[in-house]
């Protein structure tokens, strides 16, 4: 990519302070569409003295899903350069997991992705589990993947919504969150609140589930299905969505391996890695699904923002058929395993990494027979995804740098945690 | 040290070795002899303790060698481990948590289900630095997503990563003082005047 | 030019399709429920206000042991038999609203309400809730029919 | 308008007035009566919008103020009214209270040369269709002056934004409207739409090809002029915050967005007299009466009220373009396909001149 060639000037900031100087690029992402901007170079004169702008985008932004703060350094309309800056959300996760007993941590791991409650206690749940030796009943676990699933269908909602209104899309948004109303309805009749659960509890889940609730986890499951053909018309085979997103915020399989991508993005690249099919926790190797995965047989280049797009559109699919076929198979049984009163793993390590809506969530747990961890560290998928942007929105539009962080489908608390 | 942690707490059968852990282990030791100072290849969390001098080449020769390809650091942490009796040690360890996406989910894992087992192709290579001095070189130009993780295990545990410049801090203020997850750290009172628990409560 | 024609008839194309949308659903009815007239339904497990039963108490503490922020607190006066309840405060400021308190309640006099609006003029008036001080926006007495009363509560403790 | 006020002042109220102070006194009234048209129209426009947007994203839109909702406008404008005047530290002072007047001066000033009915026109005159386009420009030069004043690098870059999107569509709005001129012969409105009476396919967008397709662009370009969805990229929320008016409040905003949608209806109005027949109601009936020159202005009103509405409804389906692909679709799809109209039509009225009798008038449009 030829970035314009213009007189430099130097930065505002020392550069040892933006990250800490510049990282290794193995290579420089072409970013399509925006090529034949590029073509036209700048009519500046040798007397028009031309500037770079600062600026701070956020944390007050509406593009910028919450609290993050990007300073950007951008000559008009293009980004020369940006800088993430993070910790507006800071709840020291990990230190009150280090402060408090286990079961009274998993509360404060629902606030980390807020979007995603059920699956971060989920993963923490059976960090805790496999410190301790619990084993989780049968039902507790398909009882886990439904609710799991559910979570993962509305926070895909979520997210393609979002991403039509950083888009200018607004209508799409407003379609998707009437679904994820009924499905948050839905996860609020089981476990009593309706963003932050606290349902899957050590050992198990907190409680079994009803007929009425059955009766409407079926009705939630065809209205996505009935729905999802509307929102791609919306956006997704919209010509003005098309544009804006392919080609755009290209991050290549090299580029998401070298950050740590993971997730709907890193499937976007190419990659075809899911930890529920290749290195399956719970009971999710007893489901037949498929992973959707970036190439070339649909429009844009494998990577960019609209097969991010796409592949959380399938992901959607696949979680209405791990939905159903969860219900088909479900046991009988308890749902609460054998939990000690008072929980105190013997001195050991774990880690667990599973597949949250944004990536691979893992919880590193050092224990010492205490009733609470030594460390409880936790891998935020956002963390990762996040970081990778100031290398791919280098020399893009501002326009597609909206575009490409939306297409990460962050969420602050999970990187700030 | 004696505070290395110790398998679960039922011993882990020889069965259940990590077949990628030991390979990565018989890579290290054929190629980088003197490097693996410690190791523990079964169990549910097996890790190969590394030199400190030692780190950058084995993450490389990890992340580089066909048979592994661990191309990928998943989590950078950091645990503190203070003296808590006499003659102890205090010091800091870093865990660097690798994943691979190059290789084919292992058939042997398959057959490793239960929770005590370890069920996921990743390896965990861990480095002990002293308390009081602690520096790690620096693993950004191998892994360039290591950046964030770095920084943050220096924000707060104060672990120092050498030969990448300057490391800002990445959750905290820049003049935050002290550590917050090292275990001696105390909640100031207050902040730039400001008073961290006000004085008529939350 | 085949290319572009193209182009400008998908954007058309495209462009109607999502009008047909949207006109399809100007014409359907609005799935909004109005708040203050209308209410959704709640589940009886829905973690709401805390009802709580200060007769039934027994002053065991283990409700504010249980709470990961300390939230609770409980002031009795005398000791043994006649100990009695003076405070039970409950500070929302700091409650996430979890339900650990419930759970460990060997008389199962606490429990979570389905009251959730908190709105005051005061910010005082919803901060901290006596639930010794009788009715407010909060009960002190058991108003929906729990499911699980009298279960025996041992989940996830 | 000038032969009503010098009927006016013949007669015996105002005869003793000089005839200046009449024609003053005249044009102020007209004034008047048109800003409150405009603004209160503009207030119900803002409703209308939030309904429609709401309906279409099942949901209510505001419906408590007045009866649905009617009078939200008027909370909304109390409200904006009670707020707070900010105005920035660093900001150019001047340049910025001046700003909104401009921008709403470009937007209401050409309200002057619309007709609203037969012979209900404040200015009637033979350059109306120049003048508006004209007019509608001063716009321009208020959003450079907002965006710089304001001091914030959000509002430069989105006047920026304003500044190319609205010169460049300058051009395919500008041709388009050509094209009714060719057809028309004149760039008196009123003409205009005298030539389009009688039956529907007088109108200017059904008469052959060429029309059709100059009203669609013609509507296009007038969408992205008024900086309406597709083409907000100037106000881009998620991207540029606001952009120009980002750092305004209070009464200053609400002058803005009360241009915003003045301009809406403006130029609903103008697509209205130039393709849709303006006050024909698209059969032959006599609307030059006193009674039927409000009945004429009841079917504009009505026209307008459509393309307004499908103004808001285009806003409410689509996603926004990028700031390059705005630019490619003026200067590769618009502009091409405009000056291939403007051609076309010629050649229309050459080919109708040629074939002669009715069907020929019909060609030419005139």
């Amino acid at each position: 990519m030829s970035e314009p060639t213009r007189p430099t000037i130097p930065a505002a900031r020392p550069p040892s302070l933006v990250s800490g100087g510049e990282p290794h690029h193995a290579s420089v992402t072409p970013v399509g569409g925006v090529a034949e901007v590029h073509e036209q170079q700048p009519l500046v004169g040798q007397d028009l003295r031309t500037e770079e702008l600062v600026f701070n985008m956020g944390p007050q932004h509406p593009a910028t899903h919450g609290v993050l703060r990007v300073v950007i350094k951008s000559d008009g309309e293009f980004v020369q350069g940006l800088q993430p800056h993070i910790g507006n959300l800071h709840r020291c996760c990990e230190k009150i997991g280090e402060s408090v007993p286990y079961y009274q941590w998993i509360p404060y791991v629902d606030r980390m992705d807020y979007l995603a409650a059920m699956c971060n206690e989920h993963i923490a749940c059976m960090a805790v589990e496999k410190a301790a030796g619990i084993e989780v009943p049968e039902r507790a676990e398909y009882c886990r993947v439904i609710v799991a699933e559910v979570q993962r269908i509305l926070s895909h909602l979520f997210a393609m919504g979002v991403y039509g209104l950083d888009l200018g899309a607004f209508t799409p948004f407003l379609h998707q969150f009437r679904e994820r109303e009924k499905g948050l309805d839905l996860l609020d009749h089981i476990s009593g609140g309706r963003l932050l659960y606290h349902y899957v509890r050590i050992g198990g889940v907190k409680r079994d589930f009803t007929q009425e609730w059955l009766d409407e986890l079926e009705a939630f499951l065809a209205a996505v299905e009935q729905r999802l053909p509307e929102y791609n018309t919306l956006l997704l085979s919209n010509h003005i969505f098309q544009q804006r997103t392919a080609g755009v915020g290209v991050i290549d399989r090299s580029a998401c391996v070298r950050w740590g991508v993971t997730g709907p993005a890193l499937r976007a690249a190419g990659v075809d890695f899911d930890v529920r099919r290749d290195a399956p926790y719970g009971v999710y190797d007893r489901f037949e699904f498929a992973v959707p995965h970036g190439h070339s047989g649909i429009a844009g280049v494998v990577g960019d923002c609209f097969q991010r797009h796409w592949v959380r559109t399938q992901e959607v699919e696949q979680s209405l058929r791990i939905v159903r076929q969860a219900l088909k198979q479900m046991p009988q049984g308890p749902v609460m395993g054998k939990v000690p009163k008072s929980l105190k793993p013997v001195a050991g390590e774990v880690y667990v990494r599973g597949e949250n809506p944004r990536g691979e969530l893992a919880v590193y747990m050092v224990t010492q027979g205490e009733d609470k961890a030594w460390r409880a560290r936790c891998r935020g998928p956002s963390f990762s995804n996040i970081a990778v942007i100031t290398e791919t929105a280098k020399g893009t539009l501002l326009a597609d740098l909206v575009a490409a962080i939306g297409s990460l489908d962050i969420v602050l608390g999970e990187v700030d945690r | 040290m004696s505070t290395t942690p110790s398998p679960a707490g039922t011993p882990a059968p020889a069965a259940l070795v990590d077949p990628v852990t030991e390979r990565a282990h018989a890579l290290l030791a054929a190629r980088l002899p003197g490097v693996v100072q410690a190791q523990e290849l079964g169990g549910r969390h097996p890790w190969i303790r590394v030199s400190v001098t030692g780190l950058r080449d084995a993450l490389r020769l990890l992340r580089d060698d066909p048979s592994t390809q661990l191309e990928c650091c998943h989590l950078i942490s950091g645990v503190d481990w203070p003296a808590r009796k006499p003659g102890d040690k205090a010091e800091l360890e870093v865990v660097y948590h690798l994943v691979s996406y190059a290789l084919p989910y292992d058939a042997a894992y398959k057959a490793r289900r239960g929770p005590q087992a370890k069920n996921d192709p990743w390896v965990a290579i861990k480095v002990r630095v002293p308390r009081e001095a602690p520096e790690v070189p620096s693993v950004m130009d191998l892994f360039t997503g290591a950046d964030w993780h770095e920084r943050e295990t220096y924000d707060l545990l104060g672990v120092r990563f050498t030969g990448r410049g300057f490391v800002p801090r990445i959750l905290l203020p820049e003049d935050w003082p002290g550590y917050p997850l090292r275990k001696d750290w105390e909640t100031p009172t207050d902040y730039h005047g400001i008073p961290i628990v006000p004085p008529e409560g939350l | 030019m085949k290319t572009y024609l193209e182009k400008v008839w998908a954007g058309v194309r495209t462009t109607a399709k999502g009008m047909v949308l949207t006109w399809k659903h100007f014409v359907t009815k609005p799935v909004t429920v109005q708040y203050p007239e209308q209410k959704t339904y709640f589940s009886p497990f829905e973690r709401g206000l805390h009802e709580f039963e200060p007769d039934k108490c027994i002053m065991c503490h283990l409700c504010a042991k249980a709470c990961p922020v300390d939230c609770i607190l409980i002031e009795e006066e005398g000791t043994g038999k006649a100990a009695r309840l003076t405070k039970y405060e409950i500070d929302y400021s700091k409650c996430l609203f979890c339900s650990l308190c419930i759970d460990p309640c060997p008389v199962d006099c606490i429990h979570m309400g389905q009251e959730y609006d908190l709105s005051a003029f005061q910010r005082g008036d919803h901060v901290k809730i006596d639930f010794t001080k009788g009715d407010g926006p909060w009960r002190t007495k058991r108003t929906s029919a729990h499911p699980e009363a009298g279960l025996p509560e041992d989940a996830g403790v | 308008m000038q032969q009503w006020l010098d009927q006016l002042a013949g007669s015996g109220l105002l005869a003793g007035l000089p005839r200046g102070l009449v024609y003053t006194m005249g044009a102020v009234g007209a004034c008047t009566l048109v800003l409150l048209f405009a603004s209160l129209l503009a207030g119900e426009v803002v409703w209308l919008e939030r309904r429609v947007a709401g309906r279409m994203q099942a949901r209510i839109g505001p419906n408590r103020v007045g009866p649905q909702g009617l009078l939200q406008f008027l909370a909304d404008g109390l409200k904006l009214l009670g707020k707070e005047d900010v105005i920035p530290a660093e900001a150019d002072k001047p340049t910025f209270l001046a700003a909104p007047v401009i921008v709403f001066m470009g937007a209401f000033a050409a309200f002057a040369v619309v007709p609203f009915g037969y012979g209900l026109v404040p200015a009637d005159m033979n350059v109306g269709l120049f003048l508006i386009l004209a007019l509608t420009s001063i716009e321009v030069p208020g959003v450079i002056m907002a965006g710089w004043a304001s001091n914030s690098k959000w509002a430069i870059l989105g006047s920026m934004r304003e500044v190319a999107q609205m010169v460049s569509y300058e051009m395919p709005l500008g041709i388009s409207a050509l094209v009714v001129a060719l057809l028309a012969g004149t760039l008196n409105l009123s003409d205009i739409v005298a030539q389009q009476e009688g039956w529907i396919w007088n109108w200017y967008v059904l008469r052959g090809p060429f029309g059709f397709v100059a009203f669609f662009i013609f509507f296009t370009a007038a969408l992205a002029s008024l900086k309406r969805a597709p083409f907000d990229l100037p106000e881009a929320e998620s991207e540029l915050v606001a952009g120009f008016h980002t750092e305004y409040t209070g009464f200053r905003f609400a002058v803005f967005f009360l241009a915003e949608y003045s301009a809406m209806i403006l130029f609903s109005m103008v697509t209205a007299v130039l393709f849709l027949g303006g006050w024909s109601p698209g059969f032959p009936v006599d609307l030059t009466g006193p009674a039927g020159r409000w009945i004429g202005f009841a079917v504009l009103f009505a026209k307008t009220a459509f393309l307004l509405f499908t103004m808001i409804w285009v806003r409410w389906s689509l996603p926004r373009y990028r700031v390059d692909k705005v630019m490619y679709l003026c200067y590769k799809v618009l502009l091409p396909f405009s000056v291939a109209c403007v051609v076309g039509a010629a050649l229309q009225v050459l080919v109708g001149d040629a074939v002669g009798g009715a069907f020929g008038r019909w060609l030419m449009g005139r």
